[in-house]
């Protein structure tokens, strides 16, 4: 319990101490506001569509398999905890091994399957795409 | 200790926090967030009423629901990816091609 | 086994022809069809019944097999013969070749459908009149429908659309009401009865087994479910009141369809009525006795007086078998052995006949395109063969003497008189009798006008003498009521043997 | 069975495992070359797996694997799952819905794309099915239950460029997610409540007593929403229409055939062990009659469903609403328990286990057809079917098979399993269900008969041309007819095992 | 196991205060202790060692004005830093920008309350210690996506979501390597893992060697170093402020205070980095001669000296190159670790 009050606490001092330095610069900074000044970053130029571009479909991509592997990662760390212990009271290696390595096992043909397929591809070769739309026709 | 029924008023209000976001947003990520609120909801009865009844059975079921609510976004977030190519929008009522 | 062979064989037909390319598929289903013939004369010549197969009689080539056991009554597979339905298994193959015969002139497209259809139409009806178990039966009755409905929805007329959907709805819909009626009875009956075979039912009943259910008591149970049963079976018949699905259909329907529909189609609904409500409930029937009396002459009147008012020789004959089935029902709730013999020995008869008129009405229409009575005259001149059948055949419907219909409608009336059911039987029989008089009119009429006098055709065809397989059917089915007519008995002994056991049936309740 | 002895338990799962497996070999050899990877192979692989899945699953139903005969229900994993003549039935019933759509499937995606991960994911939903059916914990419920649903969701906004089918997957994931969820709260209530996940624990849990009844009806409730989803009966079958309609027509067969039974198979085994009638109605608190609700829905989704398709213009479209039709029919199994039922109750469950697996061929098939006229390019509503007979007589006629079937005409399957489970409605006193469910089906001839008539009697329009003859897409349709057709002399030995195994969950 | 009174217990029964009031009191004080140390760590990192390590890369000599070694630069750095004019670009979306530099520091602070930085000298020691440092320690994404997302310029959302693409596929292979070691510990709890290392793993010629990860499995101890680099963003992953490509990613449009946290929280990642690796490999705090706390800082100052030393030394990996290592090198590399030990340890034991 006090462990959990601690880390409260610590979460409180971390959210403080930003603030604080918050306070501090905003009584010392001045503020002269400019027309230049406030205009988005780009280059010097003057900024030109909207910032919400449209990026590389690649990125949700990694998320997704992120989320996939992420989570699997949950699922081992109760294992990889009672592991040992297991093994100690005498749990025969076949029974508390083989599970895992199917559970892995199965994610890593997953994983080859997405690899093939360009998930983690950043950029997929034109040719590769051509054979796609051949086919697709 | 915080007596086991409090949780189960919090699991409810967290509940109907996703119905009333779910029922009342069109946005399908809204949705989607609204969805996992209400299995979050799910998995503090879990996680309380497994410290209440002292086994891990709720706690390990929680984590399966963890799991599996990443899996349905993962697939959702596809759909929904798909939907925006097709309509344009991610506003759940756009998608009308077929009547009620 | 002979009864599972036969099906099965003409099932087997109906498949091969299915798929066979258009132009074999005629001359195949003749020959195919062939075989349930000589398969259904073979048992009649082996026929070894005795008494009737629901009363405890010896049904010939029985099996008798469980089927499906289902909580509390289990289903058999259950099939054989009796004097009632072996006339009747002989009339459906025969007919059935002769139908199919007759139909390789005017179909002209999809014929491997057509054909299959009617072999299939043709193992269903099989199936009907062998069955002795309550579920399997029911199963073969429903399946006639699908084929028809096809023949007459695909290969009909102008209006077959309409005609094919009315006969759809209103048959199913009798079936169903006949069904809950039937079931009702069943649950009605308790744990008196192990099995839905139709004799262990009926000797239930004899036994007054009869109990109540939902909430009636056993003789309001029986009454439900004889006017359920009743309904259902009357619109196949058809009388008078739910007959207008009658007309549609035979008009629409192409003539080896309206052939099989009058022939044995029609037969179904009687039989079903003999089996069930005449020999399961024989006290409600007699206690309905004056309605269904009643019911029986309007249908003989009011179908033959329709008949006079038609100008469509195919609706004449519809109306006309209306009327004489009218005389089915009148025989039936006589409950005389003549009576209901006779009754039966019309379904032949008439099976007979109305075959022969609908196939004389097809052969004058394939060649004139027409059956309008106004549009033609004079047809023996071109067709001297086809109208000296026709003019037989309608001799034989108004009842000429050595002509089955003769010997029918003479059974039927003699029965009806020494009835006993009520004291005024005898006065419907008058009543029925005077309907002769009118179908002698209007077929009188019908053929004077089409013909004889001067030949007149207002119609662009070259009218010829009809193709010989045309013909052929019909001096078959001439000979063959005359066969029936001159010696009866070759079925009526059988008959009287099935019928006379429903006669001893005294009280149940 | 001596077999039993020599090889070690978890072999009773092996149904499953194929599947899984089958599914993985798949994904490899999708892996080997993404681009060119033969449809052929893929579709033969997925054929094979399904069947000798099935296979073995029925070969266990002979030999009475986890029935009385050899020792009762096989527990495995800490009696997370079970393996019993339930689970094997359905087994049986998911199997020969995927091999269907497999076969199917070769000729509607030749020349897609995304060929392997659709075998594997009809192969993946399969497994999740049949562990659905063995699954005896409320967790093993839920996740076989997601497992099932997630690649359908995928599978139904498969056709990537399609409106319809984006819209349909949208609909489906959506409505999914929500019952998911809403169904993971009533387990976590139902967890709250009796402090365990297994369903036997929970009844003697619950037979104790409990001082939360109303936390009880709550979860109970949820959990019924989460199968109605499932089984899109009233009140989560808005997406039923969409997605079947919007979805590649194999999917929809799959889907409304196989997921749906699926959804009774464990809407059965947790209603029935979990929550015995008798106990739940006689809790200290109150009374949670499921039955009661079950009834109500029943009757609600087969007409809702009739009316619904009756007025329909677009066949698909109809048979979907003819399938939540279904849907209702098969509720009166948990409809028409009673507490002292006896064997009655067994019969009623059995009997509709036996007419979901009838609808299993006859509505897979009906799908499949639709499947071949989008092969064909003809329209999708009634006016388009007009005289495909006179084009293709064969496919037509099985078409006719299916929708008399369907309607319960005899003389096919769907009229003696309809009547097997209307009759044991009435053997366990529930005669007014089962007259709802005959006036439905005497109504739903109506709009079966629409498209006979429309394929049979009239006329086909001048621009109708029926182009290939897939090879495929005939093959399981004609094996859909022969066993619908089949199916009613041999009703015996189905309807005797659907009850034997039913009368076991009692 | 032995129960080591954690820091704020200590505090708490010096003050003489029991029960919750303790707890909260004890806990704020040693919560505010801990931070401070972190903060002046960060204070000299930043300014002053960062050019000196640089510098001294390039043979150069970087600050040496004020006082020692230029150490006061500090202070100048600072006072200019804070005393900036905070420009808000046009079009910001206003809480998110404004939140975002606080997070950032926050998540990496929350991280060193399990961090036993010497006996007794840690906050909290919760059983689920290790876990929880690593998810705090990626709550710092979710600000980054925020910095991105709000900044309303095209430069930060793709540095952004190319920090995001690089935390995620980095964070798998550094939790699977972690949890190679967990097997051996048997426990999440960072004092348990500590105390598992102290015992010895062999000794040759009188020094004994414990059994620090590091030795006993270096393979998986590179790997979780690896992983670290990419996860804090350092050369040759820094590829999410790849000043040459996308200006400063992420931070382009802070300036001032919020530029002062983005980057104070960056530091504090790479010290929590070093710390984390530490605890798991290292021993944590154990050490001959010194004092326990005196062993931990310099451990994570030598992390830090070896991530300015990868900046100096190692090129920057193209964004897909970066992104291809992670998926396909580091996650399989990760998983083929954990089998084998699992399978090592089950065969041993």
């Amino acid at each position: 319990m006090s462990d959990w009050i601690a880390i409260g606490a610590m979460g409180l001092v971390g959210v403080g101490i930003p603030l604080a330095m918050m306070m501090v610069s905003a009584l010392l900074r001045p503020s002269v506001p400019e027309q230049g000044k406030s205009a988005t970053y780009e280059s010097g130029e003057v900024p030109t569509g909207t910032a919400r571009v449209q990026f590389n479909i690649q990125y949700y991509m990694v998320a997704l398999l992120f989320v996939v592997f992420d989570i699997e990662t949950v699922l081992i760390f109760p294992w990889t905890v009672i592991y040992r212990s297991a093994l100690e009271q005498g749990a025969s290696l076949a029974t508390i091994l083989t599970p895992m390595l199917l559970f892995i096992g199965v994610l890593v043909i997953g994983l080859v399957w997405a690899w093939r397929n360009g998930a983690v591809k950043w950029v997929k070769s034109p040719q590769a795409n051509r054979r796609k739309t051949e086919r697709q026709a | 200790m915080v007596p086991a029924q409090y949780y189960l008023v919090l699991s409810a209000a967290v509940f109907c926090i996703g119905i009333f976001g779910l029922l009342t947003r069109r946005n399908a990520l809204l949705f989607l967030m609204s969805v996992e609120l209400m299995l979050n909801a799910a998995n503090i009865n879990l996680v309380a009423f497994s410290y209440y009844w002292g086994n891990v059975t709720g706690q390990t079921f929680g984590l399966f629901v963890l799991a599996l609510a990443a899996a349905e976004v993962a697939v959702g977030i596809g759909i929904i990816l798909t939907l925006y190519r097709n309509f344009d929008d991610v506003d759940v009522m756009q998608a009308t091609t077929m009547r009620w | 086994m002979i009864i599972e062979a036969l099906i099965a064989v003409t099932f087997l037909a109906a498949l091969v022809t299915f798929v066979l390319p258009d132009r074999y598929a005629g001359k195949a289903a003749f020959a195919l069809s062939l075989v349930p013939v000589v398969g259904s004369l073979f048992m009649w010549q082996q026929y070894d019944a005795s008494g009737n197969a629901l009363l405890g009689g010896t049904a010939a080539f029985e099996t008798d097999v469980v089927w499906l056991q289902l909580g509390q009554y289990d289903l058999h597979w259950m099939v054989g013969v009796d004097g009632i339905s072996m006339p009747l298994i002989v009339l459906t193959t025969i007919l059935s070749t002769l139908a199919i015969v007759s139909a390789w002139t005017p179909i002209a497209e999809r014929q491997s459908q057509f054909f299959g259809l009617m072999l299939f139409m043709e193992a269903n009806l099989l199936g009907v009149f062998t069955a002795l178990d309550f579920f399997v039966w029911f199963i073969f009755w429903e399946a006639v429908l699908v084929p028809m409905y096809f023949l007459i929805g695909v290969w009909g007329g102008p209006r077959r659309k309409y005609a094919a959907i009315k006969f759809f709805v209103y048959t199913n819909i009798a079936s169903l009401v006949m069904f809950i009626g039937f079931i009702s009875l069943v649950f009605g009956l308790g744990d008196s009865i192990s099995s839905l075979r139709l004799p262990e039912i009926a000797q239930a009943l004899q036994a007054g087994q009869l109990g109540g259910f939902a909430g009636l008591s056993a003789g309001a149970l029986a009454s439900v479910a004889f006017i359920a049963m009743f309904f259902g079976f009357a619109v196949k018949v058809p009388v008078a009141p739910l007959h207008t699905w009658l007309p549609d259909a035979h008009v629409e329907a192409p003539t080896p369809v309206s052939v099989m529909l009058a022939g044995v189609l029609l037969k179904m609904g009687t039989y079903a009525l003999l089996r069930f409500n005449f020999t399961m409930l024989p006290e409600t029937a007699r206690s309905f006795a004056l309605p269904i009396a009643l019911l029986a002459v309007a249908s003989v009147i009011y179908g033959a007086l329709l008949a006079l008012a038609q100008q469509d020789l195919k609706r004449i004959v519809a109306y006309s078998s209306v009327s004489s089935m009218g005389y089915v029902i009148l025989g039936l709730i006589a409950y005389t052995t003549y009576g209901v013999g006779g009754a039966t020995f019309q379904m032949v008869a008439h099976g007979l006949i109305s075959g022969l008129m609908f196939m004389a009405v097809g052969v004058i229409y394939n060649t004139t395109h027409t059956r309008m009575v106004t549009d033609m005259s004079g047809m023996a001149d071109r067709m001297p063969v086809t109208a000296g059948i026709f003019v037989a055949g309608a001799f034989g419907y108004m009842g000429l003497p050595l002509m089955a219909g003769f010997a029918a409608e003479f059974f039927i009336f003699k029965g009806a008189f020494e009835s006993t059911v009520m004291e005024a039987m005898p006065l419907f029989t008058g009543a029925a009798m005077f309907g002769i008089v009118i179908v002698a009119g209007y077929l009188l009429f019908a053929m004077q006008r089409t013909l004889f006098g001067p030949f007149k055709f207002d119609g662009d065809y070259e009218i010829t003498k009809a193709p010989f397989h045309d013909v052929a059917p019909l001096a078959v089915l001439l000979l063959l009521t005359i066969v029936l007519g001159v010696s009866p008995d070759i079925f009526f002994t059988m008959i009287q043997d099935a019928v006379n056991p429903i006669l001893e049936l005294g009280g149940a309740f | 069975m001596t077999l039993l002895q020599t090889v070690p338990e978890w072999t009773a799962t092996a149904p499953a495992i194929v599947l899984a497996v089958t599914g993985l070999v798949l994904l490899l050899i999708d892996t080997i070359d993404p681009d060119t990877s033969s449809n052929g192979v893929l579709a033969g692989t997925a054929t094979l797996g399904s069947l000798t899945a099935g296979g073995i699953a029925g070969w266990f139903l002979t030999q009475g694997t986890g029935m009385e005969s050899t020792g009762g229900a096989i527990t495995l994993y800490g009696d997370a799952l079970v393996v019993d003549g339930m689970s094997l039935f359905f087994t049986l019933i998911f199997t020969s819905v995927a091999a269907m759509v497999s076969v199917a499937s070769y000729d509607y995606l030749a020349g897609r794309r995304y060929q392997g991960e659709f075998y594997s994911l009809v192969l993946f939903a399969t497994t999740g099915m049949t562990l659905m059916a063995m699954s005896n914990s409320l967790a093993t419920v839920f996740v076989s239950l997601e497992l099932a649903s997630l690649p359908s969701y995928a599978l139904v906004a498969f056709l990537k460029k399609n409106r319809g089918s984006i819209e349909a997957g949208l609909k489906y994931f959506l409505i999914g997610a929500l019952s998911s969820a809403v169904f993971a709260f009533g387990i976590s209530l139902v967890f709250a409540v009796t402090g365990s996940l297994l369903l036997p624990d929970i009844a003697a849990n619950l037979s104790v007593g409990s001082d939360l009844v109303g936390v009880l009806g709550l979860g109970v409730l949820m959990i019924a929403g989460g199968f109605a989803f499932k089984t899109a009966s009233v009140p989560f079958h808005f997406w039923a229409p969409e997605a079947y309609e919007g979805a590649p027509a194999p999917v929809s067969a799959f889907l409304s055939s196989a997921s749906k039974a699926a959804g009774f198979a464990v809407a059965f085994r947790v209603f029935t062990v979990a929550f015995p009638l008798g106990t739940v109605t006689t809790l200290s608190g109150g009374s949670v009659d499921w039955s009661l609700l079950f009834a109500v829905l029943a009757v609600v989704t087969m007409t809702l469903g009739n009316f619904a398709a009756a007025t329909q213009e677009n066949v698909k479209r109809m048979l979907a609403y003819s399938s939540i039709g279904h849907a209702g029919y098969a509720l009166i199994g948990l409809a028409a328990i009673t507490v002292d039922g006896g064997v009655a109750n067994g019969d009623v469950l059995g009997a509709s286990m036996a007419h979901l697996l009838v609808y299993g061929f006859m509505n897979t098939g009906a799908f499949l057809f639709i499947a071949m006229v989008e092969k064909w390019g003809i329209g999708r509503t009634f006016a388009d079917y007009n005289g495909i007979a006179s084009k293709a007589p064969i496919a037509a006629t099985a078409m006719t098979v299916f929708m008399f079937s369907l309607a319960g005409l005899p003389p096919f399957g769907g009229f003696v399993s309809k009547y097997a489970l209307f009759y044991s409605a009435i053997e366990s006193g529930f005669w007014w269900l089962a007259a709802v469910g005959a006036v439905n089906s005497a109504l739903s001839l109506f709009y079966y008969s629409r498209v006979v008539k429309a394929m049979w009697i009239e006329e086909p329009s001048k621009s109708l041309e029926i182009g290939s003859q897939p090879v495929g897409l005939y093959v399981a349709i004609i094996f859909a007819a022969v066993g619908t057709v089949l199916l009613l002399p041999g009703f015996q030995p189905v309807i005797e095992t659907a009850q034997t195994v039913a009368a076991a969950l009692f | 196991m032995y129960m080591q009174a954690t820091l704020s217990e200590t505090i708490s029964g010096l003050l003489g205060l029991e029960g919750v009031l303790g707890d909260v009191v004890g806990g704020l004080v040693g919560a505010f202790i801990i931070a401070n140390i972190m903060l002046i760590m960060t204070a000299i990192a930043g300014p002053w060692a960062k050019r000196k390590i640089t510098a001294a890369f390039g043979d150069r000599i970087a600050v040496n004005r004020i006082g020692p070694f230029g150490l006061l630069v500090i202070i100048p750095d600072a006072v200019r830093l804070l005393s900036k004019e905070l420009i808000v670009p046009e079009g910001v979306d206003r809480p998110a920008w404004d939140l975002a530099p606080m997070i950032i520091p926050f998540s990496a602070l929350l991280g060193f309350a399990v961090i036993p930085m010497g006996n007794g000298i840690q906050l909290a020691d919760p059983e689920t210690g290790l876990a929880f440092a690593f998810a705090v320690a990626s709550i710092a994404s979710l600000g980054l996506v925020m910095t991105g997302y709000a900044s309303n310029n095209k430069f930060s959302l793709i540095g952004a979501l190319r920090a995001v693409a690089a935390n995620i596929a980095y964070e798998i292979p550094l939790v699977i390597t972690a949890a190679s070691v967990v097997i051996f510990t048997g426990s999440l709890q960072m004092s348990e893992i500590v105390a598992v290392q102290a015992e010895p793993l062999i000794s040759v010629a009188g020094i004994t060697i414990p059994t620090w990860f590091a030795f006993v499995n270096p393979f998986a101890f590179a790997l979780f170093i690896v992983a670290n680099l990419a996860e804090i963003g350092r050369n040759p992953f820094d590829i999410p402020e790849a000043p040459t490509e996308i200006v400063a990613g992420y931070q382009t449009e802070y300036s001032s205070v919020y530029f002062v946290l983005i980057y104070l929280g960056e530091f504090i990642h790479i010290f929590l980095g070093g710390a984390i690796a530490a605890t798991l490999f290292l021993g944590g705090p154990a050490g001959p001669f010194l004092p326990g706390f005196v062993w931990f800082v310099i451990k994570i100052w030598a992390f830090f000296l070896f991530t300015q030393w990868a900046r100096s030394a190692v090129p920057r990996l193209r964004v897909d190159q970066f992104l291809e290592v992670g998926w396909k090198g580091m996650l399989v590399l990760s998983f083929a670790n954990l089998v084998l030990t699992a399978i090592i340890v089950g065969v041993i034991a």
